[in-house]
Formats: structure tokens, C-alpha cells, sequence
């Protein structure tokens, strides 16, 4: 996602190619002209874009389908509101915080402008001269779908016991500050872009950065009651709706294309088009890695296969290739998919043992194996001290200022309801509406 | 009059039915419930934390019937609902004080 | 979606700017040949249309959810019957009755001709000389899908009490006749078309003319038994799958970026692609902003978010951005939404009063609000007249037509079922197949 | 999906306008330069690849909606598996055993190479000389994803009484082997190919060679118990949950306009483009035909409506089109589709009588529909003979050898469950995990 | 006291909640359970198989009432439940030996 | 034998039964119910339309057991489910005739 640079790679092919001073049969025969260029790399965002967008229906319905049914209308409408919020906050704040461009910077590398509100070209791009590289409503609609996903991530892991409010309000901050300015600092060209941070479509940038929010939300705000007795016993809490869960897995699977292929930035020139297509490829390959490895480690640990375990094992691959789904062959995508889904198997019951209540596995799968993948990338591209102080620095820079906005969100308005309404479940103390209210004939 | 209470496997609803009906058992409540009981007590896996089934599915059944049909109602249901394994069930009997179709209003053994 | 206009102004530029003589290597890296220009629009055409498809899905995954568990089957049947009725109708009568051209006026402006089956390019275009900016198929297929929405937006209010057959009869008619006819005022470059009117991608055309089809149904029908006490209080009745309702919007969300962006009718040029982008980013803002909108409201005025009317409120955003996703900036997009949101709050109360019983509030979300959509155009364009005068002509047009039809229906075959149908529910009468049989272990 | 034929054709046109020496000008209006086409190609190829991977989601909530809820967790963990499994099989083995290429074959015409595991074009096609129509990463996308559809019809068929484990076996048997060889007689160009047989994308090649699989599996299998009474009555198991079932059908009926649109195969010619177009409207409006066929003659035979019947119907009518779904006219395709949907409605009930037990009727939806199918394009594009020999040959190939298959599983391993463990559902004895364990309040 | 329990029609329910309550009724146990009986017996299709439908959903109250209430209640509920259609239900009246409220640890009609 | 009829608060249940097996009791019987009580009546909007809440989600738990155990079932069932709130629900009890245990055939006591 370093825009610029692959614009200007696009735009030096281009011209070598014209420059080599081709007969006029040769070059219409070869070249992409700069206008079609532009047009199929704004169709590459726009495409990319609606594909995650329907992610967010992804994270929705697993959520759903994972929670116990007195919490899945809240859960619902987090997600809904989440999505909605994450839409106008990037728009106010987060979008040119992300991208100050060279002058825009007000802390050189490490903060962009906070009063700036994004626009786009104008109808028709009228009186536009400058010519780029694809046009920025498309960018900016992709580009947002990424902050959006950032702050699904979190909805999960602090499911069934907090109130809603606060967490709108997290989600406000998220996605207007912690997002764009950790983000900025790679995409925008900021200071680990400038070590060399390797971060293709965001394993560490989105994933492990949500994941670090949800991590810091699941300390303050504690377990659901009853999930880790005195004993040491930790109290399953199946989940409500398999069927959900499933489609929602099967959602973010193929928004993923749109995730790891629209990150390619570019679809204007066959190298373009034949990455994208590796892309895709290897993003499929990583995530059925991921849902395989947890079927077999499930089937050989607990004698039977764990469902769950299954979807969150093919995210976990997802995840886990994001951070370079171009490099690798398609044997190398799958491994590494499949490392990520044998990350999750181990560590949601070692999360457990922390009393650290994930109830969808979040963490594991977005933040554990996220940082997996973003280590992973040195095998390929070697450069493993960038990548650690990439995955640290942005893992920390997230979870301490979630841990503090938590905290003090906590101390003002508390943000965990009330013991009766928890066991008698949110949509009804928050929502007074239930999600099946009947299932039945009356 | 009595009430008897079945509690079966799930499986077993249709031979019961059946058999029941041909003994001229003319209604019945069918309710699923959760059974707890012998039959339970194996752990599962979820999500890495093991815990143990303390509830199975199992079906409820109501009927109430004239009193000299109860003990042979009871047989029928006890050699119908049989399968020796554990968790096959039990029956109950409760006396019936009066009975009324709604209907028609009838009562007593005529609205069975 | 003036067609003809579009690919006029298409060609036109591409002629000038062959026009200008340009040096081989400035045409070939500026401009885009006339085949690709044919291409990209089709493509358009394709996706926008495949999205638009989804919204039919869409439409079930609502309706089933905000209907009673034990009309649950007959909703998906409609829907599913609805979709392909539209699908035949629009194919044997609407699409060239929509379609007029210069020439197939029956009563030129108003009425097209009926007796007139659609048909496609020839395998290959073989044989075809005259080259137009896209091809047939792509903007039949496309065509169609907005058709077939139009008839979707009806099952929705006359839920829970309307015989299978009348309804589908009813589909047959509006989607063979009333939209086609109501749309080629406009679209089919009748008379609403040449005095000014603008709608976009059919905030009126589509979504409102539905709505007005749903108000007569909703009229002729009568509320659902029990609905309006006699003393005045409202007896709700909750939707039984709070998810299914949930998957639903964002399906419909999904698929508006066909709905808008395809109305671009165009992606052969860079004003064209940028354009494109503009719409995607407004149609996702302003259902952001209806949805946190309805969000704010209802917390505000019932003390407790209520998930069906942020559901509501983010399509009402859609409906609204629908009549003009390309001028507004961003924000005046999200305020437009937001606006729509605010509507449906108070209309779906509103209509409670009057007794007109919308059981998923589409006369709210696609007529209330779709007029104040085609209304807000004047904002940035200008013309309220022709826009007043096109909104009324149109609702008003679909609705007297339909209230005929439904009239007529009732007489002849009785459009409602029978009171013990209706409290038993329409699975069991009409169609003998419960939606959830078991959720249970026999 | 005569990728080589396609592409040669593709270059021709393109030499062809080249060769005519046009000047300058008219060149590069004309013209779509073959990077643009390698582009468009690739872009084709991988939108419509990842329509078809959504239909993975459609079968996956088709069955878990058609089967009893306890057996729903099991029948979705089939379907993750089963992806999973074809992305892996299909990589290390079936994509160089389907195009074995001139030279690759090791029994020509029937038999590619075993031991060839796919690589993808180098990144950015580096050092890359000579260009061919697509990206090989795409193809391999596509190509996939048919081989995925394969084993995703089995797995509803043999629903419910299956074994985990020995399913998953033959799963990796026939994405790796079955599907591959048989494809490669075809799409391979062997021999099938060679006499002409013509199957557009598949109605026999993928829909009828995964019924002959599934019906092979149902007769080792048998029925489920007390399917079949003794005295000649057959007892219905009604599906768990329509609105699964339906958004399952809408899944695949969206997914279907990649699974046919793709097997164009090229997109970089206007030809192309306006033949993706017919075969977009005549996919839509077969599966139009199919579903109102199945409802007419449901509501004419049995006095009611069956929901079940219109999806099958619907997916009938997609599925009789795909051999053939771009030499029709819109009528042709919707009587095409609607024979399907007849075809459905006779044979569901027809299966039952020989006792065959087939869980979600794939047999008769995708084996006698995709029959009818591959027949039917003798009316378009005559060769009678040839489409005989080529139906039979690939439905008796893989039905022989999955009943070789399936008999050998179940005589090493057992592929049945134990009758108290069916009669108490799989998901409580192959996965001890409830699909829906709560819908209360505890 | 006695224990009554009444099969009703579903859509019923409310109509009956409310006339109970004019009478004094203060708390009740609503399920939903399938009802076999004369009313079922009709034939549907199902995927082109003829099956009989035996259970009809029914909703089951259970109310514990006062001996000198539990007339009252009988007939509030067969004169509000019945349609006089076929399946209009049952009233079955059993006695009950004791009750307690277990917010306040009363017992006898106290707890009722 | 008694039948222990207990409506309780879906929470505690986990709790009741592991103190109810602690004293002995090997089986139950749980329902999903809605109960109608003092409990309900506060208004929920949905849509902009005001309604009461009648029905709250309860547990259903019946027992029987043997008659010298039936007071300290109920006592169990009454301190484990206590919250002191409104709601916590009621213990009703039945007298039962017999029971049998399908498995075995036994009857009376030793079937419970
Ligand atoms: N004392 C009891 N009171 C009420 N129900 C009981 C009682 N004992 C058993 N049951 C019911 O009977 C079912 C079967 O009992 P269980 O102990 O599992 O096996 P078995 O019937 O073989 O003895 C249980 O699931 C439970 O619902
Ligand atoms: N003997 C019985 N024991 C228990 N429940 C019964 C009995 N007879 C009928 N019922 C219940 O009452 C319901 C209505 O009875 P049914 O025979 O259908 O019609 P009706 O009430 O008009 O006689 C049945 O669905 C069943 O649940
Ligand atoms: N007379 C009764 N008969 C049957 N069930 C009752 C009766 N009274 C109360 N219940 C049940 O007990 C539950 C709790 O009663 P409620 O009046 O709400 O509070 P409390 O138990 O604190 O008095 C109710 O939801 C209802 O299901």
C-alpha cells in the first residue's frame, strides 16, 4: 500500500515503454495508456473496496453466531453502529491524518493533521490537470473500509458485557486517531516506512492493531461472570449460531480478496494484473492452510474437530498472509496460513488460562497470528529487525492508548453493565429487544 | 383419571405415538426438554476448555387418560421407549382431579 | 441513466480528442480506444448489475427477518417468486417499453410499446456495424435488476396476510407494465425527462414508485388482525431473526454500489471513473448517516436503540443519496442520509397512527424517503419544479394504478387470507412448510 | 472453456485490425492493445472466481438449511473441509493433471501428469517474454474454484448419516483425481474435445460428475434411517431452516454469473464483452425459468407451493444453461432453465421411489438437470452424438470410480455412522457441538 | 390449591392472559409444545412425499390457583379459548399438596 | 413421591442443580418457559410503539423424589435460587402415584 510509490513505478513503466520510440502498430498493440491506467486501477480500489466492505456483514453474522442469543442483538448493533461510525470519523479525522503527504505532517513521520477533512476530485474531475494514478474518492472509499475493519475487530472480543455507549465511543477515537496515526506511519510514509517496516495489506497495521485495542478492552473490562470459576475451570460459553458463524467466515474469506488483492494498488499494467492474481490465489490458499491445520490439531488434541476452531483457523491463515500475499509460492501461503490456524488452536485456550476472556478469539486470530504474518514476511524479504521494531512499535503505541481511552472510559461512565443485566443477557437490559423473540407460533 | 408424565428419548416419539394410538390414547403434549440425569456426565471439547454434558435432549410427553387405560398405557410407553441403554427415560403418574374440551365443554373422562 | 445522452457525451469526447491529431505516443498513453471504452462500460454494467442482483437476496434475508417466525416460509417464497417473475415480465414486455427510443413511442413521452420482446447482441456482435458504448446484454441485465428491486420493495409492507397468488400476480403487472411505463418517462426519455427531472438511479423511480405500489397494497389489505386495538394503542410485533433482518441491510448496502455506481452508466473515461468513486464513497456515507442518525434518535426518544429503525435508517440513507449520489461532497452526502434516517423515525410511527400497517416500514424507507431524496437534488441542481412535479407524477401515477389492481384483485379472488390463516400464520395456510420445524433434537 | 482456442481466436482478431494498417488515429480508437486484453482477461477471470468461491458459502448454507438441526454443525464443517481440501488437492496435483498441455500427457487424451505441482507467473511477470491472454495465477483461481463446486455438490446428497472423516478422503480423491481427469478430456483438450463434445462451463463436467459422485456415495450409504418404511411410504425430513436454504440459493444463483460469465474466458474484445452480457442474462433468466417451472407444477401437483422445489428449481434452471449459455435467446435460455425446474420436480420424488435418499435433491439438480443440459446444446449447436458420448463418458467414469471409492472407504473404515449415533444427529457424535445449543435465555 | 393445566390454541393466548387476570390470576407458565389430537390427522407435501401431520403447535399454561378460584378459572379459560373449531384444547385440574414463593419463603395460597 | 415443580430465574440454574445433586437427586427435567408474574409489566418501544413486557424467560425444573427428601429439595430449590428480587419464582408440589424406569422396569421409589 505505499501509494505513491507503486504510482510512480505504474507511470516509469509506462514511459520506458513509450519512450522505446515503438512504431504506431507496436504501441497500440502493447501499451495501457495513462487514462485506462488510471481507469482500471480506481476499478481495482472500487472493487477491493466493495469486497471489504462486505466484510463488515462478515464480522457481523460471526459475532452473531458466536455469542449466546441474549447478546446477539447488541452484538448486532454494534457492528451496524461500528461500521457507520468508523465511515464519518474517517472522513472528518482519520483520512488525511493517514496520508499527510510530504508537507502535511505536524510531528514529522509519527502524526499527520488533525484538522483536515478529506474530499474528493471534483464531478467529472473538471479543470483537473494533474493526472494521477487512480482517482481518490476510490482510495478513500478502500482505504476506509481498511480503518472499518480495524474497529470490527474489537466488537468480538469484548462481546456479552459491555455497554454499548462506551463503546461507540471508543470506536469514535479508534477509527478518527489510533488507526490513522499507527497506520501513517507505514501507509503514509511515515517512520517505518522509512526503516524499511514491510506491511502489504496490514497483518500488523489493521489486524494485530485491532487486536490490540480488543486486548487492552478484555483487561479493563474483565470476564463475563461465571467464565473462570475459582477452581480453575473455565466455563465454556458455546456460541448461539453455527450456521451464522460459518457464513460470516465464509464473508470475510471472500472479502479478503478484496483486502489483499485491492492492496496491490494497481491493476493498470499486466504485472499488475498477474500479481493481483497471485494475490489472489495465495490468500485462498493461506486461509484453507489455516482451516485445515485447526481441523487436524483439533481432531489429533481433543479427538473431535472443533467447528469454531475450523473458521478460526482459515481467518487466522488470512490474517497471517496479509502481511505479504505476493511473495510467497502457493506451497509457501498455504504453510503459512497453516501456522497461523496452528497458532489459534494453541493460543484461545492459552488466553484462557490468562483469564483473558476473547469471546470470539480476536485476539488469537487477529492479533497473534497478525503478528505471525508480519514476521513471517522476512523468510521472503528478509529485513526481520524492521519488522519486529514495525510489529512492536504499532502493537504497543495501540494497546496503551486503548488501555488508557478504556480506562478512563471506565472511570467516567463505567463500561461494563450491571451483574443482573449481564446474566440476564444485553438485549435486554440494553436493548429491550430480543433477537428471536419468538421461534414459535403465537 | 390420571396424568402421565413421559420423559423419552427423542428418537422414540414416533414408535410411541403410534403404539399409544393403538390403544386408543386419543392426545398428547409433546414438549422438548433438557434431561438431567445417569446418561450425562461425559466431557466435551469447546474451544480447548473441556466441560462436562450435564444435559440431553430428550422429550416430555403428557397424556392423560382414563384411569383403567393408565397401566396399560404405561406398558406400552415402557416397552415401546426401550432401548436398555442408559437414559431411556421414565415414566410418572399424577391423579387427575377433572378434565374439560374446551370445545365442547364435556368434562370428566369424556373429554380425554 | 440517460443512456443515449451518456454514450453521446462518451463519444463526443473520445471524437475530440482523436480530434486534436495528437502525436502517436500522446494518443496512445492518453487516450482510451473506443472497444475499451465499450468494454469498461459493459463491465460496469455487469458488476453493478450482479451487485443490484444481490440486493434481491438482500430483500428475502429483511423481510424473513422482520416477519413473524410463522410467516417466515411464504416470505421467502414471494421473494423468491417476485425475482423471477421480474425477470420474464421485464423480458417479454418492460424493457422495451421503458425503452422506447426516438421511433417506438405508442403515445409519444408517455406510453411505449407493449407488444415488443427484448433481445441481445448477436454472439461475437457478429455482423455489427454501428458500435454503441456498451453492449445490450450488459445494460438489459442491469436494467432488469432495478425493475425486479422495485417489485421487492412491495412484498415487504403487505407481509403476513396476503394470499401468495394475488401478489404474484400483482408482480407480474407492475414489473411488465407500471415501472416501465413510469420509468421511461424518464429514463426511456419521456416527457418527466424532457421538462428536467433528475433522478439519478431512481430515489423516485424505483424505490418511491415501489413504495406507492406498497401504500395501495398496504390500503386495500388492511392491517394485520390485532394490530390497531380499538382503543387506540398499537400492539407491536416483533421480527423473529434479528440477524437475518441485520444480514439483510448490509446485503442492500452491498448491492447500492451497483444501484449507484452503475448508474454512472459509464466507466470509459477518467471523469467517468472518478465519478464512480464519488458515488461509492457518497452512497456509503450516507447510509452511515442514516444509520447513526436512527441510532441517535431513537436513543434520544425511547430511552433504547432500537436495531430495526438503525436497520431502517441505513437504507433510508441509501434511498435518499440515491436521486443524486454524484454532486453532494461527502459531507453533504452523510447529511443527506442522515436526513433520510431522521424521516424514517418519524414516518413509521406516523403510519402507525393512520392505521397503515407497513410490517417492515418500506413505505417509510423507499417512499418517504425516496421522495425527500429526489426533493434534496434541487440543493446542488436546481429545478424543484421539475423535480416536485416528477416526484408526484410518477407516485402518484403507480399508486392510483395499483390501487386499481389490488382493488381488482380483491374483488375477484380476495387478496387476503382468511382469519384463521392469518392467526395460524401464512406457512401453515399457504403453503403447508414451517421456516424453523425443528430447532430441536427429533 | 477452451483456453488455448479462446486465446488464439483473441489474437487473431486483435493481429487481424492490426494488420490492417489503420492510421494512427483510428488505431488507437480502435483498438484494445493486448496488454489491455491480457488485463481485462485476467480481471475476468479473477471476478469470476471469486463469484464462484461465494457459492462455496451458497452450498454450505443451502444444505445447513435443508438438513435437521442436528445434523447442521457437521454438514457445515463438511463444507469448510471440503473447500479447504480442493484448494490444496487441486494445487499439488489436479490443475496439471486437468491441462496437461501438448506434451504433459501421460496417456493422451486421457491421462495428465500425476507428479506436477501448479506454479503461479513470477512477481510482476519478471523476465516474463512471452505474453499470453491472462495471468496464470487467474486461471488457476478460476480453475479451482470449478474444481471446489465438484466436491460441494456431494456433500449435501450424503448429508446426515456420513461419516466426517471418510468423507473428507474422498473429497481429497476427487478434487485431486476424479474432477481432473475428467475435466482434462475436455477442458484439457483430450479426447472428448477432440470429437467435439461442448460443455460452456460445465453442466456436465462439474454439476453432472459431482452428482455421478454423490449418487455413487448414496447407494454405498443407503438411506437415512426410516427414510423408507417398509410399506412402501416415504417419511419427509423437512430442512431446518428455509431462510438458510434460500440465501444459500441466492448465494449460488449470484455466484453462478462467474461460474458461467468467466468461462468466456476472455473479456478483451467487444465480442467478448457483449458475449459475457448474454451469458449474464441468459444465466439470470434460466434460473427465472427454473424456479416459477417448480412452482407452477408444485402448486398445480400438490394444491401447495414447495419453497424447497423453487430453490431446486431456480439452481436446475442455472444449471441445465451452463453447457450452453450464450448461443440462446433470452426465450430459449428461460425454457432451457424451466425444463430444468420440471426436470427437478419429476425426479426428486423419482429418486425417492428407487429409494436413493439424497438430502437436498443434488442428484436432480445437478446430475439429470446438467444432463439435460449438456443435451440440450445439440438444439444450438447440433453434434447430438458427441454430447451423448461425452455426458455418458464422464458421468460413468466418476460414478464407477467413486462407488469404487466409496466401497473401499467403507469397507477399511466405515463410512456410516452407528444407527443410535444418526438417529441422535452427527453433531452430537462426530463434532459434540450443537448448531443452535441455546435460542433461550440461560 | 390446584394445578391447572390448559392446551389452548396459540393465538389465544393473549385473550386468555388478560380474562384470567381480571380475575385475580397473578402469575402463570407459558411453553410452547406440539399437540397431538383429533385436529392433526392432515396430509401436506413435502419434496413430492405425502406425509400426515400429527402435532399442531399449542401453547400449554400452568396456573397453581386457590381451591375456591379454580372453577372461576376453568371457565374464564373454556369460555375465552374456545372457537368452537376442532383443537380447541384441554383443561386438566390436579391437585397441588403445597406452594412457596422463593423471594419470600411463604408458603400455601400465600405463595400463589 | 413428590413432584417438585420449580420456576427459577434461567441464571441460577447451573447453581440449583449442582446443589440438588449434592443432596442426592439423580434426575430433572428442564424447560424453557415464559412466566407471567409481578415480575412483568414494565413497557419496552419497538418501532415507536409502546408495549408491556408480560413474559419473562424462566427455567422450568421438575423433579420427583422420594417423600422424606421432598423438604429438602424444596428448601435447596428455594435458598440456591433466592435473590430477593422480584421474579426468583415459585416450588409447587404434586403428589405422584408411581414411576417407573424404562430401562429396567422398576417401579415405585427406585425407579426416581
Ligand atoms: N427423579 C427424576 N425426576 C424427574 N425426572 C427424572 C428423574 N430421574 C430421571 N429423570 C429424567 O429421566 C431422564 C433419564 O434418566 P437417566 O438417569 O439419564 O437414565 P435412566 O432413565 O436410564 O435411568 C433424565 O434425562 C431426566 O430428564
Ligand atoms: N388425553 C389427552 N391428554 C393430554 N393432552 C390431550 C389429550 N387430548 C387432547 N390433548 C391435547 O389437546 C389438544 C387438542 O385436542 P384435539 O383432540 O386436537 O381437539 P379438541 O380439543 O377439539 O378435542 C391436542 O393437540 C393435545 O395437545
Ligand atoms: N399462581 C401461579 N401459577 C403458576 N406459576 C406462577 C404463579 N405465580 C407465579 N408463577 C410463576 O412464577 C414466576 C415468578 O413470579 P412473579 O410473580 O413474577 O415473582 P415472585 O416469584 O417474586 O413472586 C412467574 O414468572 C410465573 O411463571
Amino acid at each position: 500500500m505505499f501509494k505513491s510509490l507503486k504510482i510512480l513505478i505504474t507511470t516509469i513503466i509506462a514511459c520506458t515503454l513509450t519512450a522505446k520510440a515503438l512504431s504506431a502498430e507496436e504501441l497500440s498493440s502493447e501499451l495501457v495508456s495513462n487514462h485506462t491506467v488510471f481507469i482500471l486501477n480506481t476499478l481495482l480500489f472500487l472493487i477491493g473496496g466493495f469486497l471489504v466492505m462486505w466484510m463488515a456483514a462478515g464480522f457481523a453474522m460471526l459475532e452473531a453466531g458466536l455469542v449466546r442469543s441474549k447478546n446477539v442483538t447488541t452484538q448486532l448493533t454494534k457492528n451496524v453502529a461500528l461500521f457507520s461510525i468508523a465511515a464519518i470519523a474517517y472522513y472528518l479525522v482519520g483520512y488525511n491524518l493517514m496520508y499527510p503527504g510530504e508537507d502535511g505532517w505536524w510531528l514529522s513521520g509519527y502524526l499527520g493533521p488533525i484538522l483536515s477533512i478529506a474530499t474528493l476530485d471534483p464531478v467529472g474531475l473538471k479543470g483537473f490537470d494533474e493526472l494521477g494514478g487512480y482517482s481518490t474518492g476510490s482510495d478513500f472509499f478502500f482505504q476506509l473500509m481498511f480503518c472499518a475493519t480495524t474497529a470490527s475487530i474489537v466488537s468480538g472480543t469484548i462481546a456479552e458485557r459491555m455497554k454499548l455507549w462506551p463503546f461507540l465511543i471508543f470506536t469514535i477515537l479508534l477509527t478518527a486517531f489510533l488507526y490513522p496515526i499507527a497506520a501513517s506511519w507505514q501507509w503514509g510514509e511515515g517512520w517505518l516506512y522509512k526503516i524499511g517496516f514491510k506491511d502489504f495489506a496490514g497483518s500488523t497495521l489493521v489486524h494485530a492493531a485491532g487486536a490490540s485495542a480488543a486486548l487492552a478492552g478484555a483487561i479493563i473490562l474483565g470476564p463475563r461472570l461465571g467464565k473462570y470459576k475459582e477452581n480453575g475451570t473455565i466455563t465454556p460459553m458455546p456460541g448461539s449460531n453455527m450456521p451464522l458463524a460459518t457464513l460470516g467466515t465464509f464473508i470475510l474469506w471472500l472479502g479478503w480478496f478484496g483486502f489483499n488483492g485491492g492492496s496491490q494498488l494497481a491493476l493498470g499494467t499486466i504485472g499488475d494484473a498477474a500479481d493481483v492474481s497471485r494475490i489472489f490465489t495465495n490468500t485462498n490458499t493461506a486461509a484453507a492452510g489455516g482451516a485445515l491445520a485447526a481441523l487436524i490439531l483439533t481432531q489429533i488434541m481433543y479427538k473431535k474437530i472443533d467447528l469454531t476452531m475450523v473458521l478460526n483457523g482459515a481467518l487466522a491463515g488470512l490474517v497471517s498472509i496479509t502481511a505479504e500475499p505476493l511473495a510467497p509460492s502457493i506451497g509457501g501461503a498455504t504453510l503459512i496460513g497453516a501456522i497461523g490456524g496452528v497458532i489459534v488452536v494453541f493460543t484461545v485456550p492459552l488466553l484462557d488460562k490468562l483469564k483473558i476472556d476473547d469471546v470470539v478469539g480476536a485476539i488469537s486470530v487477529h492479533g497473534v497470528a497478525g503478528i505471525w504474518g508480519t514476521l513471517a514476511v522476512a523468510f521472503s524479504n528478509g529485513g526481520l529487525g524492521a519488522q519486529i521494531i514495525g510489529t512492536a512499535s504499532i502493537c504497543i503505541f495501540v494497546f496503551l492508548l486503548s488501555l488508557l481511552i478504556w480506562y478512563a472510559l471506565d472511570t467516567i461512565m463505567g463500561i461494563r453493565v450491571s451483574e443482573e443485566d449481564e446474566l440476564n443477557g444485553l438485549d435486554s437490559s440494553e436493548l429491550g429487544m430480543d433477537a428471536y423473540p419468538d421461534f414459535s407460533k403465537s | 383419571m390420571k396424568l402421565i408424565i413421559a420423559v423419552i428419548k427423542p428418537f422414540k416419539l414416533e414408535e410411541v405415538r403410534e403404539k399409544l394410538t393403538e390403544i386408543g390414547v386419543q392426545g398428547l403434549m409433546v414438549s422438548e426438554i433438557k434431561g438431567y440425569g445417569r446418561q450425562g456426565g461425559h466431557t466435551e471439547m469447546y474451544r480447548g476448555a473441556e466441560y462436562v454434558v450435564n444435559y440431553i435432549p430428550k422429550i416430555r410427553l403428557e397424556l392423560v387418560v382414563q384411569d383403567n387405560n393408565s397401566l396399560k398405557a404405561i406398558e406400552v410407553i415402557s416397552e415401546t421407549a426401550k432401548t436398555g441403554k442408559i437414559g431411556d427415560g421414565k415414566v410418572f403418574v399424577l391423579n387427575v382431579e377433572d378434565a374439560l374440551r374446551i370445545r365442547t365443554g364435556e368434562t370428566g373422562e369424556n373429554a380425554i
